[in-house]
């Protein structure tokens, strides 16, 4: 079983040299510090900068560099600053490589929740609509179950929606799956987590394939 | 023709209850805090303010919905501001939650007499009921409209009186476009200089877009989310 | 009778202060010449300025610093550029108080015509189309006749069109007339020109009401 | 991952001929010379060029024209060149003239993802023939689609190695929006430099944009009015 490191070591192993990457708030925002050594990518936040670097050193904190998240952070050598107009040009005209972001809820046909739930909770979709409407390569980084160990793979989202049939892989503290159009396709599993766990944590429709090897996280 | 004004009060003449507001920002980066307090001064009701954040608690737009002078709000993402979940909840304000990419151009489409455009965003959600449907290249689209305001308000770094403005790091954010979208817009800046002090190839809003601009004092830009690493 | 230049002169009579202005080629450019003492206004070429200043001394041209014209031209202190789609949001958005421009036609519904004359010429509608669909305030500036001395102030367009019911006000070498639902009206004659001049110059219809005063040019 | 190319016969290689191509510039001003004689000297025939003005009869996109390499120009205006003016009189060019706001917006609109908007432009006129009418406001709007190309070329003053761009003067003109519509996007640079040496704060166009970029060299930057006063 992976802890939300765990979980963002083996999506940085997904970055290939030359991406333009959005990290959404939460496990996402961890994958920045995980980037393999021969790999160079350009992390992008939807507030207005490409090149973020990491957060400031003490006492160099900036009010007016923040990410999306709405924390402090800096800029690498080559960065740039945008309007939020765009920003989100970049994503939706599909300039950005990889969308990783998490999710309350995924199905098995590749829609996804992850802004809403009625009557109880609404922060708002932020970026993530345009994000998962347009990005060719989405990710979604989230814990297998939910607190009360329910199953966030399901068959249909009982949620609002963000957006339909747009996430590729997820990957969770249990294995890695790709959607495919029979459903959730296991590809890897994390450590000590065997087949019938997953399957066990899993509501949608679950296709096991041969031998599912074990992630090897560096 | 001379759009400076002495201050936020200034700024703001002609506001009244019911407007329609757009004020620039990304969380508490790059917001109007002096044309905020003077809001809660004037004491004008029942606004409908687009912004994509509503403030926390007790900065930002959060001093207005306190006030309850705020009827509606059109955001992205509000999830910062427990007061504003707790009205919104209630029911007491009613709330207009659109994509930030969506927000974003349809503020640029309003400054830029495009009255509606096609975008994949929300498509197939509760953003797209009761909206066009047209598929572009095989793909959903939905058409989204311009929004403008009777006030736009702006924070801009440095701004000249001739109303360029230029903008600093991530403080940018939706400024320029909500500059464009305002009957009147009104900037706040940081340091107010002479025409031919900023370099014209360097400016991120041009003069055109501003009616009224004034240096505000006492900024507080307070940080959300500070986060430092170890040397 | 006026030349060019009376075209101009009388034209920016009609400017009021803080107003933005764009200026087409031909007459319209030599209007910035004769900008009233108590009036500031700014020029926006739609190549991608605003705050257009006179043209640079010899030796000091810049190449990359052009109005719409491709004339060399300066930069006032306060101006500011931008890129051709911000250009034509100020023009589109209507922050752009008045467009001043040169046509082949005008008819007395205010549709224009100046950027085409099948199979013979065709240079392009450049920005007038946007500029004419989107001004609220539209001078044209022409001379009353063509060379062959027919009109040009017409019942109907004769050429393609480059916008419809936009243009407001025409000055042209021999008087200034507003367009209103009945026609153009004759606001003002140019000097030593008569009303019968005006009305055997003028193919469209021409409202004539009470002393049409003659031009009064400083 | 690497954009710096050696050159413009490098940085063009892939485009063949039938391919659409977007060129920046306005008139002869920031118009990427290098590239432009690396394709004259490529041979590359039948190219559909999407650029604001056709050049001159011997410079620019004029040098194009002259060896009948290009088979339809998508343009505003183009009245500086008489050979342009007559192949498309003869039927030797297609023509399709665009209204010089639509030409900029609808490059934006391909490179930020919006295939279609409404405007007021060319409503009325031949260029609206066709095109779906819509009512805003009382005001009638015509249907315009996004213009995208295999490849987009522009020239700038000052670029890095990560392929932020910033324009001098007028010279930016179209070259960020046919930066952002460009399949692939080759930007030519009077002065390249190493990633942070431009201020991000000043960047006109985001390095995301650009997927290859070179220094250009002998920059001759033909003025096609020369217009000055006396002292």
């Amino acid at each position: 079983m992976l802890d939300k490191i765990g979980i963002a070591k083996r999506i940085a192993q997904e970055l290939q040299d030359g991406w333009y990457v959005n990290l959404g708030i939460g496990i996402p925002t961890l994958i920045a510090n995980y980037v393999p050594d021969n790999v160079n990518v350009e992390f992008q936040s939807e507030n207005g900068i490409l090149g973020m670097g990491p957060f400031p050193f003490e006492g160099e904190e900036d009010a007016d560099l923040i990410n999306a998240g709405k924390q402090t952070i800096t800029a690498m050598p080559g960065a740039c600053i945008f309007d939020s107009a765009t920003s989100f040009a970049m994503i939706r005209g599909q300039h950005i490589q990889l969308t990783v972001l998490g999710a309350m809820e995924v199905a098995d046909n590749g829609d996804i929740a992850n802004w809403k739930i009625p009557g109880r909770m609404v922060k708002g979709m932020g970026g993530a609509m345009d994000l998962v409407a347009s990005a060719e390569n989405i990710i979604v980084a989230m814990m297998h179950t939910n607190k009360r160990g329910k199953s966030k793979l399901l068959r249909q989202c009982t949620l609002p929606l963000t957006g339909v049939k747009c996430v590729k892989r997820i990957v969770t503290n249990m294995a890695v799956l790709d959607v495919t159009p029979d459903g959730f396709k296991l590809i890897e599993r994390a450590p000590g987590v065997s087949i019938e766990d997953i399957q066990a944590a899993t509501e949608g429709r679950l296709i096991v394939e041969g031998d599912v090897p074990e992630m090897v996280l560096a | 023709m001379n759009k400076v004004v002495a201050n936020a009060a200034a700024a703001i003449e002609g506001i009244e209850s019911g407007m329609t507001l757009m004020l620039g920002g990304f969380g508490l980066c790059g917001i109007p805090e002096n044309c905020i307090a003077a809001l809660v001064e004037l004491g004008v009701t029942n606004m409908t303010c687009i912004s994509n954040n509503a403030g926390v608690d007790d900065f930002g737009l959060g001093l207005l919905l306190q006030k309850r002078q705020i009827k509606k709000m059109i955001s992205s993402y509000v999830g910062e501001n427990d007061e504003f979940e707790r009205q919104m909840l209630s029911g007491e304000l009613e709330v207009d939650l659109i994509p930030q990419g969506s927000l974003a151009e349809r503020c640029r489409a309003g400054g830029a007499g495009i009255p509606a455009f096609f975008t994949p965003a929300g498509y197939g959600t509760e953003v797209g009921h009761g909206k066009e449907v047209r598929y572009f290249n095989g793909k959903p689209h939905i058409l989204e409209h311009a929004l403008t305001a009777d006030f736009a308000i702006v924070k801009a770094w440095k701004g000249d009186t001739n109303g360029n403005l230029i903008y600093k790091g991530t403080a940018r954010n939706f400024n320029p476009m909500m500059a464009m979208a305002g009957k009147i817009t009104i900037a706040e800046v940081e340091e107010l200089v002479q025409p031919g002090e900023l370099d014209p190839n360097y400016i991120h809003t041009p003069g055109v877009f501003i009616q009224r601009i004034f240096q505000g004092e006492k900024y507080e830009k307070r940080i959300e989310q500070r986060t430092v690493r170890t040397k």
